[in-house]
């Protein structure tokens, strides 16, 4: 088992997710986050003041998934969330030890 | 006549309550909108209110009603510009009142229109085509309809409160500007759900409030038709509102606040033109049937393919026409509506369809090429990016929220020091 | 008389006023409210305004003021049903101006009882409860204490702008409902706290606001009986919202914004009945009373164990009683109130008594036995599934926000396309 | 005089108008406090309406406007007190419309001072502050200005509706309070955006409608002047509004929703002295000139280094300023301001600096004594901890928004069970 | 050690939070968060146009615990958070290399 | 690769950045959480009825970086978040198996 973590650009969820249904991914949890990296934030003006947001708003992917399909998955994201432009954001794996369906308490593979 | 105070003291109560229908429009449309794009709804709406103040000081009330070197039947000329030299019309109450009263309207009709260009409206652009449009549109329109002399007034078509010169008149400026500006990128296809459903009743409940005085208002004096009115104004709104949701109700299973909001528009702006011409079965009636067809209409959009983001053309232009043909059909001829069911003769029907279509196309036709000249001279539409982004933070440089109740959190939040001077807008990337 | 145009306009002012106390109230209730049931809130007052201003327009008039038809002591016939053959009452103001002011007063009544069953009531079961109540209990009491011929007026018991009619006949209807609906599913263990308190001081607001028109509109003359309502309507307000946060910080430590809008609204509540026979002192005093009972009250559902959700009994019911008793116990005699300090006589209060208790009863009863048909036929009450998973969405197939700036996100935001035409409701599962 | 219902109606009206500027102001600066500190902020206005009208009744008229026993160029004494004995003045209105009216300008006076110490404000200071500042600062210079033995209205200098009592003196008595508290911790360098924009246009859109009372009900009448005030009401706050976001477009690249709110704000403040001199094109000047210097003018205090947070001094301040002078420099001579440009004399604008002068020297000296005394006895400023974590829930036990849909999910919610009774207060830890 | 992390229905926090205390865990930290799975999302009407919201709001829950409570602790999450209907969630374990206590700076079981 | 986990006190989100920008961290992902922990929350109170509000806001703060810079990254993180009252949090660290940059498609430590 693996956990494929994605940072990714709000706006590209809908591909992203898109693409996973279509290579076979039955689940996901998502969450908000907000990035900071070589992308730049931007500009708010209250009152003549200036303010520099510079944090971007990023969205957090957490994918379950069985060893032999990591690679596979981690670059269907890649593909979908691509823009080329900075900021696109990270993809990332780890290793998990076991995994339950809270409904049925089956673990593993069967998990997911 | 001399100056009645309680007339008065209702023209400028009246007054009031119309110049608070466009914040209560602001947040009709604003919560409606997404909220990446909530405050430049808003700045449409209030920007009115300041471009259009001056406008109507300065030459705005002379075209309008001024009487003397413009051409009697289509416009007024600036013989009162800068309200100076106004003189008292005698009617009973001081023309200033009148003035402001009037100004109110103004205001609120081209504020309407925004409501169609939702989420993709370049704000500088928006703010030269304001006086543009009050000049070149409005104010003929208004002066056709509610002055002495006006081509329309002289025809015999009845308008109480305005709804050929405000409602049908903003519905179909926003249907030219909505093909001029073009859909929304992701639209139909994709969600675009109101982020703030209390804000939209907030704007509703206003509007509601504001409207009496622009109904009952009409009247100038607090009288009998003012009385009228100001049922009429209750009753068909709130069937209005009713009928929206049981056509829902029926249709997809669930009333929503965003209907009974809606048809609590549609009914206010349906009894405008027929607030004094019906009585209040009449008016119910109406309000019963324009709940409902509004209700179907603003699904034509769908079908049709253009991208009237809040529905003015559904509610304003559907429910005015609505309204103005009723007076024709069921009016009462004791409150001066010779209509088809009182009095058996199509004649006033026919006035009404012609003040109707009159206004339909010469505000059409103006508005687009208006918007046109504008897209094409200065663009009226910002970039694709911007709209991802969300245009609050493009065009105006805010964002509407920041609920985080972290000291200084980054998230949703900012974190550098505040630069005051020396300051440049920076774009903002996606 | 005739028409006195400063009196039209001040009693079609105080129509718009009342009015907006709807929507004020929908904010009230709704700001208190949790995130997930603040549209069912706020839908139950919008549907009130649509329902009873139909029904008062069609019956509700001609039962509650009628002179011919019914029985004189009890209730109107249908003599000026749909108000046609309204005749001038030649009280110097136009009927339909009282018909328009009277008609916000018989909306706002059944709007404040959707208090008590937050977050749990069938929407459609509502809007069927709406009008019956409206004509079973509300017309009838309306009758009695304001129609010349109501044996409560000929009593001679004091009601100056509604306090048994409107606010302890509403607090016993919550009070009925509140038993019929029973406890929401965690309630009392599980926190249900305001989601949004700015919308509750933003309803307090517009509450305060409108009761101008509430209270001194019920003079029915801009004059000094109207005058003086309006600063009493000030000072008891003041007062009330200040020993209600008093009471707290002694209490519990500290002042909420919860309570200073509670205390607002008891301190609206329990000058009503008295606005127009307590001098300003007597108000102030009456005032600084309703805060702090009224912020004792609130606790009691928890000892007594009913579900009253947002405080109608607490603050309506008690306000209610606090403001009708105290007329007979302060009240001035130089304003018409023979009150134990001022006259010495207990006369005065024991009809005020009488007439609080009747109303209690009539309304408690025929509310509890409505609601009780209601529920074993329609159902009042949705499952609790859609308690759990929240009324909006279940109700109403909407939710109140979307406050996700990023623009097709998926979090809390919705990712399919938009179906136009040939639409069903799903059922939300948790 | 016999009493005329037409201008009674207008008083009453314009009385409920300038009330609900209160609750549109807590909403103004609500939207600009910081999501941890909006019910704070909201609180300081709410309860200054609940101390000021119980002030206001038991000797707060009686001091600014009685005629007998103080001394009568400085203040009045307590010979109505309690609003006892209160005599017909003859005006053609009820004393008590006068006294409601007059009122709901003292409320909003002190009301306004709360801007300026946003976040920092120990509750119980500020309910202490409210009715000694009032009595000392409030009350004396209302005398002076309004009452007809007032040394300020016997020396001629003109205010209509209040720029040097109201503005001037809550702008002084802003800076007094923004001295005595000291900056917020990380001020100017954190960035302290507004948490809800729309809220701040709400706000706007209250106080511009509320303000029409305030100005145009200054004449006491419905009548002509009344008519010019509110017509220079709807100019100049629309010129204001325009300019502030045309100095942010050039200055900063971006016309904000602040901005406009601010401008709104701004012209308004500055017609307030001036709605009855001026003719529409003087008050359109008026406006363009007020906006653009006050948007600068709020960036004084990044340069001098005072926190005031919301601008009192800004806008209420300057604005005033700008007002009082302008009339003296081109106000209406044929409207009773021999100012410079009508009549070319400068006596009048002497005069107004004078008034101006003794206002501002006046309300800083007596508000920052008062302030400092009261920092020193009972505190003034939360502790620092408080101030990191958010004064709602220090002070006030609270947050103002719960805007979580899932039933008992813990996230920025509650999840013990609610204990009735036996209640005390827990300090939070950051 | 381990790291358990739970995507769990909203409404059960309450008891699984009560269960892990019973159980002996001193602390865990909690976000919300968007599922995508079996579950389906629910419908919003806007004017007549339905919406399909196909995420379900789910609480995401990260657990530190010392490899030995482990098992068991997912063993109680599981237990507290079922109710045997779809879109119950998932419980799942990584190994952890270091933890550290911030205020003391404390590492490994001390930490805790 | 390690990815360094870190829940914080939400005012300390700046001193953190701070520190790890001087460190040459590049960039980093934020989230907000609720804690529960030995630290307390705050008490509401509405209508004479209190609740108890026992989570505390925490920013939740993820950082990919090389092995060989894990432990002084979390020496950092610790350094910046501490004010040594209760409730200051927890730093952790798991292995990282990839990491992928969307952008590129670049991996391991390039893709930092
Ligand atoms: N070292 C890191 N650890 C965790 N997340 C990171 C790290 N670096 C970047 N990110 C996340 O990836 C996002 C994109 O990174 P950025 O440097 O802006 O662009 P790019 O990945 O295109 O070079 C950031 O907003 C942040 O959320
Ligand atoms: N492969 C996965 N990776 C990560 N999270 C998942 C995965 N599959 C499901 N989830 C999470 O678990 C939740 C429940 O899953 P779902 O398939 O709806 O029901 P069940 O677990 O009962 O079969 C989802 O909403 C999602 O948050
Ligand atoms: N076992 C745990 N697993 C995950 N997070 C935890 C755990 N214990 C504590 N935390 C997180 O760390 C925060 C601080 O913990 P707390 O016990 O309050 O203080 P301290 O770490 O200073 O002893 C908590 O609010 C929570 O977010």
């Amino acid at each position: 088992m693996k956990l494929i973590t994605a940072i990714i650009k709000p706006f590209k969820l809908d591909d992203v997710k898109a693409a996973l249904e279509t290579f076979g991914v039955k689940g996901m949890t998502v969450s908000e986050a907000s990035g900071f990296g070589r992308q730049k934030g931007h500009t708010e003006v209250y009152r003549g003041a200036e303010y520099k947001v510079d944090v971007v708003p990023k969205i957090r992917l957490e994918i379950l998934v069985e060893d032999e399909d990591a690679e596979e998955v981690i670059d269907v994201v890649v593909k979908a969330a691509q823009t080329g432009k900075i900021g696109d954001g990270k993809v990332w794996s780890t290793p998990v030890e076991t995994v339950v369906r809270v409904r049925t308490g089956e673990t593993g593979a069967e998990a997911l | 006549m001399e100056i009645d105070s309680g007339n008065t003291a209702w023209i400028l109560t009246s007054a009031a309550l119309v110049l608070l229908m466009t914040p209560g429009l602001a947040f009709f449309y604003g919560g409606m909108s997404r909220a990446k794009s909530v405050l430049n709804m808003m700045m449409m709406s209030f920007v009115s209110m300041s471009i259009v103040s001056m406008v109507w000081v300065l030459w705005g009330y002379s075209v309008a009603f001024g009487s003397e070197g413009g051409v009697p039947a289509f416009f007024g000329g600036l013989d009162v510009w800068g309200l100076v030299g106004l003189e008292a019309t005698g009617e009973g109450y001081p023309d200033l009142a009148f003035v402001a009263f009037q100004a109110t309207f103004a205001i609120i009709t081209v504020a309407l229109i925004s409501g169609a260009i939702a989420d993709r409206t370049k704000f500088m652009t928006w703010c030269v085509f304001v006086p543009i449009w009050i000049t070149l549109v409005y104010l003929p329109i208004a002066h056709w309809v509610w002055f002495s002399e006006g081509w329309i007034f002289k025809l015999g078509a009845l308008d109480f409160a305005g709804g050929t010169v405000v409602h049908i008149n903003a519905g179909c400026a926003a249907l030219a500007l909505a093909l001029v500006l073009g859909k929304r990128k992701g639209w139909p296809k994709e969600p675009m759900r109101p982020h703030n459903l209390p804000f939209v009743l907030l704007g509703a409940g206003l509007l509601w409030f504001g409207w009496f005085g622009f109904n009952a208002g009409s009247a100038l004096a607090a009288n009998e038709t003012a009385s009228l009115a100001f049922v009429n104004t209750i009753v068909a709104t709130g069937a209005a509102g009713f009928t929206w949701i049981m056509v829902e109700k029926l249709r997809d299973g669930a009333a929503t606040t965003l209907g009974i909001a809606s048809g609590i528009v549609a009914g206010l702006v349906a009894i405008t033109p027929a607030a004094a011409t019906m009585t209040p079965l009449g008016a119910l009636v109406l309000g019963l049937v324009a709940g409902a067809v509004c209700a179907v209409a603003v699904g034509l959009k769908y079908k049709l393919g253009y991208d009237d983001s809040l529905d003015v053309v559904g509610v304003h232009l559907v429910g005015g026409i609505i309204g103005a043909l009723a007076i024709g059909v069921w009016g009462s001829a004791a409150l001066g509506a010779d209509s088809l069911l009182s009095d058996g003769s199509a004649t006033l029907l026919g006035k009404q369809a012609m003040a109707v279509g009159a206004t339909m196309a010469y505000s059409f036709v103006v508005t687009f090429i208006l918007g046109k000249v504008l897209d094409l001279t200065m663009g009226f539409r910002v970039d694709e990016e911007a709209e991802v982004t969300g245009i609050d933070i493009v065009e105006h440089a805010e964002s509407a929220y920041d609920l985080n109740t972290s000291s200084t959190s980054g998230l949703g939040g900012s974190t550098a020091a505040p630069i005051a001077g020396d300051i440049k807008k920076v774009e903002a990337d996606a």
